[in-house]
């Protein structure tokens, strides 16, 4: 057990933090720590440079033991921050780590206030409300559950996909869920990825036929988590396997249904391809698809329509594997960590009118030009455009949907290089004229200034300007049935009207459009531009702030391949915490007290998790704290003072209002210290 | 024998109500009168304030004091019942929270006086006259007592060592407390003479109740006919049972009536209102704005509702006057 | 200021004819204006030209930036850099005809086009502003004529403008003009509000509203 | 000794969940958004535990203002408690109108995790709206009238007064 | 409802054909309307270049004045047709909107010329009003010629759909289009529909003003369109009147009808076209009286 040095009488050390100048800039530190040291119960008060380095803590400990302190205070940084490491510290000094609070004067303070006067006496008011709050500060025991070995991952792009495999070399268990028929993400519709122009389908097909055939990992595709319930370590999800009236185990990818299919020819736009080709309402999405299973598209099939086909497709299945009567599948699941990495979407150009997408025919997505100029796309990797023309010139149009306060904000990180590596490409394949239209060349990484170099020397043209139209009124002739493109070229001054055959936008990535919906099942968040919020861009980067739950690849934010593939660090924490076999929790639950409960049962209903029972031989209410969360809501709501919550009591909110609110020029009366 | 402890009764802003209860102990009123001796008790004796003047600090031994103070004289009678008693108790509703008489802190003096005096549709005051403090009668000064801004209980005045809950508190209750303060064994400065949970506990509906009550409405008790088995608040009506501390015995409850709370609050909870509310309103069903809003309506008046016996000691105490 | 070493325009020997004219192209800090960004930015939104990232799509969207003596893109960079007199007198704001496109396009929200009219008054109040550019004159022209009738007719003014600027052009335009007159569509008469008086009171008050304001 | 002497500033408490309003507060910091310096941050869980009696004991205690950040409604961490504030706080509204407490002194804001801008301009607009409605002050209020006990007291009866301050 | 109407200085001069044709159009469709009493200039363009405050005074006087005259009413509808007095108002809205400080200087000096201005006003364009308050079914019941097999250029300026107005896309506005199509007209898909026509710069510095007129006539001509529609007096004024100074300077035969679109409107609902001003014009839209004369007529 923790020593609670003589905690009858608190004694306080208190401690404000310089954090380099972040705070003391601000905030007078020596003014607050001199301030604090004057209040009732403090005992020690110390300002330092960096309180949560090792010396900062080092001083917490040392006082602890020198002074005999009861309780500490520190003043620095957010406590979703640092708020772990102090109480690592005090318990390390032998203290129990919840006598311990934190004040947040950074970013509560000194990164939002200019005014020094003003900032400083925040800072000391946040000073005497922890000061006093610590006084009813009580000892607490962390709760720990059992971590369950298996891992959900949701998403089978590249992020999923590398994640899965990493997990499984390491000989835990991986559900990998992916909505789409077969795995591969937006990779599998690459050519060649940057800067190493090496072929995206012989780097990513083995990774896909490795999951596959995995014995750790169960691939679910074209299936969607339907719901998610439970905790760290033990989180219970369902899952939906959409029917592909076909079966899965008996289909061997043999595409004899295909062919006999009784449409001839192949006349619906394929999704894979964009719709630059026609697939038929049986398909398999692409060669490569893994599973090697084809699907039907009830949609287009005669048979679901009118229930009138010859179904040559079943007679055609030597292996019988073909049902139309196949329904959706639940399968449910128990899992202790769960890795999202659903991906991104691209941005639709039609949303910008003034570059002429969906009207003007030559006008392609960028990604639609991954497929023409993939040897396995529509054209077999010719780039040609609609009217079936070779193009002479191609003008590549950056930031579409980028670094636009209509569209999308952010900078889309991966369209520079990208728009490089199609620019090669496009004139690797027709020879044309190639124009680069950029706002800043962005090329960070490693190789990639001089993947940039590489293409200037190749004669590819870089014109600095944002595209303002690309149209098709020609104002003089060599306009005559071409696309301009208007811009000004900003490194000369001069505005240019530059007709090409074909352009290329590149698009920017968007968060998926069901992201909030993913958000709000796995209880996690979003950044402002709808990407999932990691709990710290540096320090927790794949963590979520529900525990147990991480997040990979572009689904937190615009990444290109490497880096998607480093976040494989999701896999790692999963794991860290599978090895660990347990975790300990905030002990912030609530409790009745039973002797004062009336059984009023006015906080059952209120429990989301059901963790609020009625005890039917005392006829008092009953909390079950292993399934508490710790919101507090029942505390809120109990009408007799009945329910306490740990670190969240009553008095110690109280306590806390008063402490700040001294301030407001009225002496409080100090409270009596009380203690268990 | 030695002389018999000594006991007195005073009544301030109050409605009687707590001296008829004294007299409800019935036959066991002689059990006191046997005790103890009375020696002040202006509402049953005739005793002056100069008597009491005369009599030895602390020398009763405790004073049950009901009623709200609102005057200057209420307040100077307090401070001397303090002097000459060696415990005070707050007895009643009034004297302990404030009381009905306390719902007048939803107004100012001036609003109070002025409706009273003038506006009240039985009054007719063409010449505005309003009552005075001090004015010259037959070439003699004669003095009113003082009414005061504000309605306060017994311990914002004076301190108070004992509460016996209730409008009034029952006769059980009252020789619990005598019977406590004749065995010498005293409770711990403070204690309110009740138990320290709430009402339900003793409710004999409690077990009516459903694990979820999900309010869809609000109905005021005369607006509907009241199951006489089934918990008020599983019928919508706002019942302040499980805020309120036991030791009636439900009586409301049992003369089908939901309770509306004199009996104050927990010792763990600081305001009743707020606590009622929140519990109230927690388990409301609608979720949109205007949903909510709509229910609500079912509670027109949330200060009467919530703090009928308690506004005088509620948090805020007072309705805050605007422009100051 | 000191004397300083290099002048601004010299010509070649022997080739005056101002083909071979050579130009200082350097801009010394002491010659910029470094309030004139917060004067320009104090107009509603105006802190936004802070944010431009000079992509040009004011320059490539704008139907006359090709006559411009610096593009609308150059402009805003010039005014936060404090190129106070060039901006000032160049031909680029008088060419602004406020059709909004860039205000529109740019991808930061900076309103380009009022921008335009901020250097607008600030080239009309300094000594900058050319008394016969056109474009400058219309403008105040209108502005009197609405002080003083409250409305503007068409006719007067634009005889008023051809007059102070370029007299061919009134000749030039003489047969639109007669033409317009006999569709009913152009006449000399002065259009007036009624109660000219309540309008002058209200620019009045607003006048010394900006005085009290500006104390 | 502190502001008393000091031109009134605006005094508002504030009570952010843990999950979307003080994670969004951490972002405006980390932004580096800067907003009027009259807020005080106590953090809880979840909105759902703001008991109301928390509310009132802010106002007795001498601020001017509250406000309540949680969640957006379908976005909370414990899935309703955002729900349950919202309704306790539309009928405390209601009670602390009767009470005369303005309506832009209590006041219950969604802001997500990723509102860091929002935090900013509700803290600006919500000091502003208390700037103009000026001090609520009710401990200087009440001991303003409690004065009129302690006066008469010296009045009626010097030697008592004493014994109770 | 009723609308107020602000016609603005260039209604009362060069685009009285634009004023005529309106209100026979909303006399005709039964739109009921009274004219502002006592308005003044919007301020347009040339007087925010001179003075911001004083432009924004003079434009709200005509927002206050609204305010007066339609006081009893529930709600105060202006339709500006002008595309520069549309614009500036509703900017001159805005502002006073979103600027408080602002607001509260034009309020008070309002107050001491007898007014008042509360932001009550709604600013609407009379195509917002046709398409969205009357409706396209009940413009397509109202019309006696369809004007089948006629194409239609929509070209609807800068000032109309920019850079304030919310009833239409800043850049691909359809309102006119739609409008075409409902009186069985086809509308021309070309892509200046909203580029500038030179405003004022036409008249000033010809040079940078006509090329502008030009391109939008030479594309609406490629693209086969029998007639172009405008909603601003000033682009009807630069794309019609300077059309023989275009061919003059660019070696060309453009010789295409430019007309409001309420004059179009006017004669698919059955309207003279004298009483829309349509003698004033000085190209004549042949393609479009061929096509009211030939075409069949409807009786509703």
């Amino acid at each position: 057990m923790y020593s609670t040095n003589g905690n009858n009488i608190p004694r306080i050390g208190f401690y404000i933090c310089h954090c380099g100048h972040n705070i003391a800039s601000i905030v007078d530190v020596v003014e607050v720590q001199k301030y604090a040291a004057t209040l009732p119960g403090v005992t020690v008060s110390r300002d330092y440079k960096y309180m949560c380095s090792d010396p900062g803590q080092e001083l917490i400990q040392q006082d602890i033991k020198e002074h005999n302190l009861n309780r500490i205070v520190v003043a620095s940084c957010s406590p979703l921050l640092h708020e772990h490491t102090f109480r690592l510290a005090a318990e390390k000094a032998g203290l129990n780590p919840y006598y311990f609070h934190m004040v947040n004067v950074r970013e509560n303070v000194s990164w939002v206030h200019d005014n020094k006067e003003q900032a400083t006496e925040k800072a000391k008011d946040l000073a005497r409300a922890a000061i006093k709050r610590v006084f009813f500060h009580k000892p607490l025991e962390k709760k720990t559950v059992q971590i369950k070995p298996d891992v959900l991952i949701v998403g089978g792009g590249i992020a999923g996909i590398h994640s899965a495999l990493t997990i499984a070399n390491a000989g835990k268990h991986v559900y990998l869920v992916e909505r789409e028929p077969t795995i591969g993400g937006h990779m599998a519709m690459f050519d060649k990825t940057f800067p190493t122009l090496d072929c995206a389908a012989c780097i990513l097909t083995p990774k896909m036929s490795a999951v596959k055939s995995h014995p750790n990992i169960t691939l679910w595709t074209y299936s969607e988590v339907e719901k998610i319930d439970g905790f760290v370590g033990n989180y219970k999800a369902t899952i939906k396997r959409k029917p592909r009236y076909v079966n899965e185990e008996l289909c061997v990818g043999c595409l004899d249904c295909i062919e006999a299919c009784i449409y001839k020819e192949a006349k619906y736009p394929d999704e894979f391809n964009l719709g630059l080709s026609k697939r038929k309402p049986i398909y398999i999405p692409f060669p490569q698809a893994t599973p090697q299973v084809v699907l039907f598209d009830p949609e287009t099939c005669i048979d679901f329509k009118s229930h009138r086909c010859k179904k040559t497709c079943i007679e055609a299945c030597e292996r019988n594997a073909i049902d139309l009567k196949q329904t959706a599948k639940f399968e449910e699941i128990e899992v202790g960590t769960v890795i999202i990495s659903t991906g991104f979407k691209t941005y639709d150009p039609k949303l910008s009118p003034q570059y002429g997408y969906g009207k003007l025919p030559n006008v392609y997505t960028s990604l639609e030009i991954e497929r023409l100029v993939n040897a396995s796309g529509p054209t077999a990797g010719e780039v040609v455009t609609r009217d079936g023309k070779k193009p002479e010139s191609v003008g590549i149009i950056h930031c579409v949907g980028s670094r636009d306060e209509k569209s999308n904000k952010w900078c889309s990180r991966v369209c520079c290089m990208y728009s490089l590596k199609l620019a090669h490409l496009i004139k690797e394949h027709t020879g044309a004229e190639v124009y680069n239209f950029y706002i800043d060349m962005r090329t960070p990484g490693k190789g990639y200034e001089e993947f940039y170099d590489k293409f200037m020397n190749e004669g590819v043209h870089f014109i600095r300007g944002r595209v303002a139209e690309v149209t098709d009124w020609a104002l003089v002739p060599e306009e005559e049935n071409k696309l301009t493109i208007r811009v000004e070229d900003t490194l000369i001054g001069v505005v240019r009207r530059i007709p090409v055959d074909m352009v290329v936008l590149s698009v920017g990535l968007e968060p998926r459009e069901d992201a909030s919906e993913i958000r709000r099942m796995f209880n996690i968040s979003c950044s402002s531009e709808g990407f999932f919020l990691e709990r710290h861009p540096k320090l927790a980067p794949v963590n979520t702030f529900t525990d147990g739950i991480f997040i990979a690849g572009a689904c937190q934010g615009p990444k290109d391949i490497p880096d998607t593939v480093a976040q494989a660090g999701a896999a790692a924490e999963a794991l860290s915490l599978i090895s660990a076999g347990k975790i300990e929790l905030e002990p912030n639950t609530a409790q009745v007290i039973e002797k004062y409960c009336s059984g009023c049962k006015s906080c059952i209903p209120l429990c989301p998790y059901t963790a609020i029972s009625f005890k039917e031989d005392i006829k008092k209410a009953y909390i079950n704290e292993a399934l508490c969360k710790g919101c507090g809501t029942c505390v809120a709501a109990c009408p007799s003072g009945s329910i306490t919550q740990n670190m969240f009591e009553d008095e110690q909110i109280f306590s806390e209002i008063e402490g700040l609110l001294k301030f407001a020029g009225i002496e409080l009366e100090e409270k009596e210290v009380e203690h268990a | 024998m030695p002389d018999k402890p000594k006991i007195g009764f005073y009544w301030c802003a109050s409605c009687g109500g707590c001296e008829e209860s004294v007299v409800d102990l019935a036959e066991d009123i002689l059990m006191v009168t046997g005790a103890v001796d009375i020696v002040f008790w202006p509402v049953a004796m005739d005793f002056k304030k100069s008597d009491v003047e005369k009599m030895d600090d602390g020398s009763i031994l405790a004073t049950m004091v009901n009623g709200a103070i609102r005057t200057s004289e209420q307040e100077e009678m307090a401070r001397l019942i303090r002097r000459k008693s060696k415990i005070v108790i707050a007895y009643g509703s009034c004297a302990h929270l404030g009381g009905i008489p306390s719902l007048a802190n939803e107004f100012e003096k001036a609003e109070i006086l002025k409706y009273i005096y003038s506006d009240a549709p039985s009054v007719i005051n063409k010449e505005e006259t309003y009552p005075l403090t001090e004015f010259k009668h037959n070439g003699r000064y004669v003095t009113l007592p003082v009414f005061r801004n504000i309605v306060r209980t017994l311990d914002q005045v004076i301190d108070v060592d004992y509460y016996l809950p209730g409008c009034p508190p029952t006769p059980k209750l009252l020789k619990q407390a005598v019977l406590t303060l004749l065995s010498g064994e005293l409770p711990p400065k403070g204690a309110v003479l009740a138990p320290d949970y709430a009402l339900c506990e003793e409710c004999p509906r409690k077990k009516t109740k459903p694990d979820n009550v999900s309010f869809t409405q609000f109905v005021k008790p005369h607006m509907m006919l009241i199951d006489k088995e089934k918990c008020l608040l599983a019928q919508g009506v706002i019942c302040m049972g499980p805020a309120t501390r036991a030791g009636c015995e439900a009586l409301c409850i049992n003369g089908n009536m939901p309770c509306s709370g004199c009996f104050g609050p927990t010792s763990r909870v600081k305001d009743q209102g707020a606590k009622i509310l929140s519990s109230i309103c927690s388990n409301i069903e609608a979720k949109s704005e205007d949903e909510i809003d709509t229910l609500l309506n079912g509670i027109p008046d949330p200060v009467g509702t919530f703090y009928r016996y308690g506004l005088a000691a509620s948090l805020l105490r007072k309705k805050i006057q605007e422009g100051k | 200021m000191g004397k300083t070493i290099d002048v601004k325009t010299f010509a070649l020997n022997g080739t005056a004819n101002g083909r071979g004219e050579i130009h200082r192209r350097i801009k010394y800090e002491s010659e910029l204006s470094r309030d004139f960004k917060e004067k320009i930015a104090e107009i509603a939104y105006g802190e936004k030209l802070y944010s431009c990232i000079q992509c040009g799509t004011c320059s490539a969207t704008c139907p006359v930036s090709h006559y411009m003596d610096y593009t609308p893109r150059k402009i805003i960079q010039m005014v936060r850099e404090g190129f106070k007199e060039e901006v000032l007198s160049s031909s680029t704001v008088w060419l602004c005809a406020s059709c909004y496109s860039c205000t529109v396009e740019c991808p930061k929200g900076i309103k380009i086009t009022d921008v335009m009219y901020a250097l607008k008054r600030e080239a009309i109040s300094s000594a900058y502003h050319s008394k016969h550019f056109p474009a400058s004159v219309l403008a105040n022209s209108f502005f009197k004529q609405v002080l003083d009738h409250g409305r503007n007719s068409e006719g007067p003014l634009l005889l008023k403008m051809y007059l102070k600027t370029n007299p061919f052009m009134l000749i030039k335009n003489m047969k639109l003009g007669f033409k317009l007159w006999k569709t009913g569509r152009l006449s000399l008469k002065t259009e007036k509000i009624k109660n000219k008086r309540n309008l002058n009171k209200l620019l009045k008050n607003i006048e010394k509203a900006e005085e009290a304001e500006a104390k | 000794m502190l502001s008393s002497d000091k031109k009134w500033e605006p005094r508002i408490i504030a009570f952010f969940c843990n999950w979307c309003t003080y994670t969004a507060a951490d972002l405006a910091g980390v932004s580096r958004l800067k907003y009027a310096p009259n807020v005080r941050v106590i953090r809880v869980m979840c909105s759902g535990r703001v008991d109301p009696q928390f509310i009132l004991h802010v106002f007795a205690s001498g601020a001017d203002g509250v406000l309540i950040g949680g969640c957006h409604p379908g976005d909370c961490h414990y899935s309703e408690g955002n729900y349950k504030m919202l309704r306790r706080f539309m009928l405390l509204k209601r009670m602390l109108k009767k009470m005369g407490i303005e309506e832009d002194r209590c006041r219950l804001e969604w802001i997500s995790a990723a509102e860091g801008e929002k935090v900013k301009s509700v803290i600006n607009d919500m000091v502003e709206k208390v700037r103009k409605l000026g001090p609520l002050g009710i401990p200087k209020r009440i001991s303003k009238i409690d004065k009129e006990i302690k006066i008469i007291e010296k009045e009626i009866n010097p030697e008592e007064a004493v014994e109770h301050a | 409802m009723r609308y107020l109407y602000y016609p603005g200085c260039s209604l009362k001069c060069t685009g009285r054909s634009y004023e005529e044709s309106l209100l026979a159009v909303l006399k005709a469709l039964k739109i009921d309307f009274v004219e502002l009493n006592d308005w003044n200039c919007c301020g347009a363009t040339a007087y925010m270049a001179v003075d911001e405050s004083k432009a924004f005074a003079i434009a709200s006087r005509n927002l206050a004045l609204a305010e007066e005259q339609f006081k009893n009413e529930k709600e105060i509808h202006i339709i500006a047709p002008c595309s520069a007095c549309y614009m500036v108002l509703l900017k001159t809205q805005n502002y006073l909107a979103h600027n408080a400080g602002e607001m509260k200087k034009i309020q008070s000096a309002l107050k001491e010329s007898g007014l008042s201005y509360e932001g009550k006003v709604k600013i609407r364009h009379p195509l917002d009003v046709l398409v969205n308050d009357f409706g396209l079914k009940e413009i397509t019941k109202a019309v006696k010629h369809h004007l089948k097999g006629i194409k239609v250029a929509s070209y609807y300026g800068c000032q109309t759909v920019r850079p304030l107005a919310t009833f239409d896309d800043a850049r691909e506005p359809v309102s006119m289009d739609e409008l075409v199509r409902a009186i069985g007209a086809e509308p021309v898909d070309w892509p200046l529909k909203t580029r500038c026509c030179g405003a004022s710069l036409t008249g000033i510095i010809e040079q940078v003003g006509l090329p502008l007129s030009y391109i939008i006539l030479h594309e609406a001509a490629k693209r086969r369109a029998d007639v172009v529609i405008t909603a601003c007096p000033l682009c009807q004024f630069n794309l019609e009147c300077y059309q023989t100074e275009i061919n003059k300077n660019y070696q060309n035969d453009l010789r295409i009808g430019v007309i409001y679109f309420s004059q179009l409107l006017g004669l698919a609902l059955g309207i003279s076209p004298k009483e829309l001003g349509m003698q004033r014009l000085f190209v004549k839209p042949e393609g479009v009286y061929k096509a009211v004369k030939g075409g069949e007529t409807v009786y509703v």
